[in-house]
């Protein structure tokens, strides 16, 4: 089994949600972070001092699936979170050794 | 010159100025989060803006000697002549109500901000506002309370239900209609980001109207406590009601509802307040809370973006209470009124309606001339870009919290 | 009519209107985020609920023609005969009256609300407002101020020590035992979301009492002096106490009990406010701020879940308010009122305590009474999975923040 | 006694109470989340110290018999003597004067915390306050208003430029510069973490100066009219220059700018505001919110670290309004005044002048000695950690918000 | 040595951090995710709209342990979250190559 | 390619973000959240009652590398976080399979 973890922009979260739900995927965990890279930041000004913000407000998103999978989602994100504007973001994939499910005990791919 | 009624509209006057931060509040808890300075700002700016105009010439449009029944003559520029004594036939010193009715001035096109929230420049805003109160809430309220044409038919507006609430109304559905939908609408949540907040701000506005309502009697009496009565019957009924309708009709009591609809049964009453009894102010509180939450549904169907809704509040919630005042008033609660269609006098009706109309009319075509107008020269709008990211950092380079 | 007193009336109730919102704020801060519009929304919607109660027959039985010392007449249903004339031997309109009292009827369920936060259901609590309002608060405001038993046998109660704060403080503890304590409670951490809202409400708070308490002089004079310098000075008593106390024994000053103990002293000035001196507020806020610190302390060893204790503060701080005025009151200071003990009246301290636990075997039996109905007819709390979700999306469908 | 006179009085000093809690959120929202309590509470406290201060001894040495020109007497100590009479010479009683002069001393303290926010101990805050108010703001105060020296030759400051504004300004510049900058000034970003609460804390202000100002003519009158209409304007214009200046110099207008140049021109218009007509408050404001823009940034350029500006703001702006008040008074306006510079007396500056230097140097020393004791004996400032950990949890073992 | 990250219901934390202080677990990182899965999110109503809101508030934590503690670790979280309920969570094991101590430069399973 | 998880504290973030711009690390992704281990948590007490809260806050940083750069980077980090106290925090470095950079579909380093 994969880990995917997506880095994208936030207004593409609900795209990106319809996209996989319509390849069937139907579970996934999405976190706020804040990414740094070629994107630019924001200047914020208060009294008079100005200060460079370089992280910009992304959502990471995890999804666990089976390898057979993993190109498929990729794919999916990649397409439904394009802008074409520096900063889409980054997928990662992961390997994962065990996934269980805490209501059933179940393991591996049927805990998915 | 009364100390007692100098003491009342001196405090009245200060609760009616903490109204405009108050619906800062009630506005920024409404937006995203992305958006709140921005909002919040376009209110609390008004507070600057309307205040150098009123000073300037704002109160001598509104309030000089009248010229053709349209507009006040030039006699106040710079409020010169208008000082610490005792206004002509009245009580109080005429720098008292010249304060008073610049708080009315500054909360009225702050009203109007709920409209295109979330995605005006910050520019366009400042130079509407400017226009638009010297070109329309200045004529107007010359109309209807400094010896213009409506003041002398025998309409009643008791604390300004036409010259605010379906004033700004008009202007709202212009602005809505112009400056096009949010981005994401109908799509994304665009949900409050803060509702805490706006109730704070219901707070403030229901406590700032006790100022704006009785103080709209320009003395400490009996007519005040009427309005005062009557005031927080048609808020309590307007927030009962709307709640109940929600409840009813989507399973679900909400804070927004409540909050909501005090504010609806507070515009319905403020033309009525000091003309109907208090058991009136309880069917105008409870329609004023239903019409509104139907008004709000509605636009949901037609699909223009009233972003905070002030159409559906302030023009259907103040048209209501100009056409309800033809209704309850009453004589009997105040001789200095007259009797509605249920006290025998359906004229007064009619003369509520024509002045609506009048004012909606006139506030429909020139806030139209004037919206178009500054799109063609500068834009309404930001940017797509500049909208995603907020208009707090992209308008003003802040943003609201780091929590 | 004086319109100097009309106007300090007009303002003053509008200054006590603000408090429930700020209430409402004071125990939104407190409660766990998913829990903060359902508590606000129990504050806030009193202002609709009690003014409709009100309007329809809440004065007249509070205030209408006394029967038999217990009640009062059907007089003034729909505020029939309460109007814009002067009161019989007073100074202001009827109808200022009516709406000062109404605000303090408005504001006594809702500091209930502090016992139930966080686990009662919306319909329970509304119609728990609803028969509370009318079978307990009309009646013990009739006895004290509407000619009842109470008013007639000389104990004082300046601003409603007894009918608000001990009444309301009795209901408290009946309702906390009786819908039990809030999962998690001693497991996980139940403390404040948002402790600047907290601050903001007690501030809200502080500038209302003004109102409250001053106001109660029902007159711009120097008995509404004193009470204003008396409020003042017990409420900031009432905070350094209650910060030193627990610097003392916990070894840190906190920012919510100096907002505790600001209130605390608020609350046992109240009964006191216009018969006491300035000197003699200091002891009476330290002391209150003191002991509402302890009963706090001793809450949470005996295990009842008064979620945002208003037992220790409002029943105890109630208390030893109506106490210490049989102890400070003096003729010198007001001679409408009548000496305490400390100025050789020794009977003064027996009226107080008689009169307040009248009060409270009253509000215990009553709120039982009520609240038992209501959980065996319709429930009074919501299901594990509503409670752990919170009350603002199991309840409201709404959440507080986005940010 | 006049009615009128004391309902106005009474709700006045209610509105300067409520400025107090402004405050708190005013700074409360521009500090890091992790010390938004610490500042909460610094300016809530003095609610209760001042407040007990007053009634033991501070009202008697600020009011009390004048001993040498430099101090009150002890008569009024504990408020002996001080009751519901009427004042001599005055339409009001002698306590609501008090209470009235009361809040002015308690938010005097508060200002100053600005300075120091963020790194100061709370036992080092709450010995500073006593001491300083005992040191320097009732002597001053005296001076001013108690019929000390500088009362009678002739100065005008309507409602406390030098005692209050001058004075705290005075004393956070030596707050600052002893104490030092905090730990990662100049590299991390110290931004505001709720500017919502900073407008909100804004708003508040905006209103409770209205008591301030129109409130220090004593009486509901013609003067009061006219501090109220300058205040207004002055606060308005000061919101926009600052604005203006910003969105010129740094391409942005920001909500904290807005914020900020409405209370310096507030502060601006304090000395001035019964004396100058509203046309001379619009420069008085427009000054105002530039000069004290401009201070801001050469604090930036200097690099001593007062946080949120006092000096900037009250110290700048409170200097500019004892001088624009020797430009701008006049006779026409105020009969109880004198003429300015502008209408030919030019000795009334050099007063003004004179004034403003004697405060500033008194300010300077005593504070310095003060603080430098302090330092020595207890230590200003937290340990580094506590620092980074934030005062909230370090000083209060409290967090603002759990969202 | 192993990345154990869990996926639970918030109100079971102080449960699952007990359970696991008991077994001799000292050091973990918890954050605040939103989770998409078989658990039904809510509605929400704002001035007569209503939203589906999908994702639902969990907390993620992520413990790195010896090999030889995984099943323990394991199974102690999984009885700790348990409610039976859907929603209860996940738990996702992968391999960590190398862990180092920031405050004494420490390596491999010393630095846990 | 491995990506690097450092858990710091939070006031150290601008100073290893510093120190990996010199190195010449442009890519990197936070978030905010709390850490459980030696260090002491602190004591909060509301109305006379105390809370013990164990958690502290930290900063998670995330940066996926190349494997020639991870030696470099850890030791940077390492420095760059440390104050020598109780809870600097933990490095964690482990395997990723694939990158994909949303806006060019580029994969594997050239991702990065
Ligand atoms: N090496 C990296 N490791 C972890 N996260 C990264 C890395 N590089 C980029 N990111 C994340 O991806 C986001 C987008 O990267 P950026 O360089 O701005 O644009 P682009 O994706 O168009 O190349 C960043 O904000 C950051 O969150
Ligand atoms: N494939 C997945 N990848 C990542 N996270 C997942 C995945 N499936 C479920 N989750 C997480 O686990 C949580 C619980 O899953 P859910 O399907 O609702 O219930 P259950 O755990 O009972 O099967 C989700 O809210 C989500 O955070
Ligand atoms: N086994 C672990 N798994 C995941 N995170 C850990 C682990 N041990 C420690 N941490 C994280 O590292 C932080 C610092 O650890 P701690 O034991 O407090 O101090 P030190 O790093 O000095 O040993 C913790 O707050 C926690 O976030």
């Amino acid at each position: 089994m994969q880990k995917i973890e997506a880095i994208i922009k936030p207004f593409k979260l609900d795209a990106v949600k319809d996209a996989l739900r319509e390849i069937g995927i139907s579970g996934m965990t999405l976190s706020e972070v804040k990414g740094y890279g070629r994107q630019k930041g924001h200047t914020e000004i208060y009294r008079g001092a100005e200060y460079n913000v370089d992280f910009i407000p992304k959502i990471k998103l995890e999804l666990v699936v089976n390898n057979s999978q993993t190109d498929l989602v990729v794919e999916t994100i990649t397409k439904a979170a394009y802008t074409g504007k520096i900063g889409d973001g980054k997928i990662f994939v992961m390997t994962v050794y065990e996934v269980i499910r805490v209501r059933t005990g179940e393991k591996g791919a049927d805990a998915i | 010159m009364n100390s007692g009624d100098t003491a009342f509209m001196l405090i009245a006057t200060a609760m009616v100025m903490i109204m405009t931060p108050g619906l800062a509040l009630f506005y920024g808890g409404m937006v995203r989060s992305k958006n709140v300075l921005s909002t919040l700002l376009q209110s609390f700016i008004c507070l600057a803006v309307v205040t150098i105009i009123w000073v300037l010439y704002g109160y001598s449009l509104a309030f000089g000697t009248d010229v053709g029944g349209l507009i006040g003559g030039l006699d106040f520029l710079l409020l010169r002549g208008v000082g610490a004594e005792t206004m002509e036939g009245g009580t109080i010193p005429h720098l008292v109500f010249c304060a008073f009715q610049l708080m009315f001035a500054v909360i009225t096109p702050a009203l109007i901000t709920g409209a295109f929230a979330e995605r005006i420049k910050f520019s366009a805003f400042l130079l509407f506002t400017i226009l638009w109160t010297t070109l329309v809430y200045l004529p107007i309220c010359h109309w209807v309370w400094g010896q213009g044409w409506i003041s002398s038919h025998g309409g009643l507006d008791f604390a300004g239900g036409t010259v605010i609430h379906i004033n700004s109304g008009a202007a709202a559905l212009v602005a809505a209609l112009l400056i096009g939908k949010r981005k994401g609408w109908g799509k994304e949540s665009l949900h409050p980001h803060n509702l805490p907040m706006t109730l704070l701000g219901a707070g403030i506005l229901w406590f700032g109207w006790f100022g704006f309502n009785a103080g709209s009697a320009l003395a400490a009496d009996g007519i005040a406590a009427t309005a005062f009565m009557t005031t927080q019957v048609a808020a309590g009924c307007g927030a009962l009601a709307w709640l109940m309708a929600e409840w009813f009709y989507q399973g679900r009591p909400t804070i927004l509802g409540a909050a909501s609809g005090a504010i609806a049964g507070l515009v319905a009453i403020t033309p009525a307040a000091g003309y109907v009894s208090p058991a009136s102010a309880i069917l105008i509180g409870l329609a004023g809370g239903m019409l509104c939450y139907f008004a709000v549904l509605v636009k949901n169907k037609l699909g223009y973006d009233d972003a905070l809704d002030v159409v559906g509040i302030h023009g259907v919630g103040g048209l209501w209470g100009a056409l309800a005042t033809g209704l309850f008033a009453s004589l009997a609660v105040n001789p200095g009124g007259a009797d509605g269609l249920f006290f025998g006098n359906a004229k007064l009706l009619l003369i509520q309606a024509v002045d609506a109309g009048a004012t909606i009319v006139y506030s429909l075509i020139m806030s139209f001339i004037i919206l178009k107008g500054l799109d063609l020269l500068i834009g309404l709008r930001v940017d797509s870009d500049d909208e995603v990211q907020g208009l707090d950092l992209s308008q003003h380079s802040e943003i609201g919290y780091t929590l």
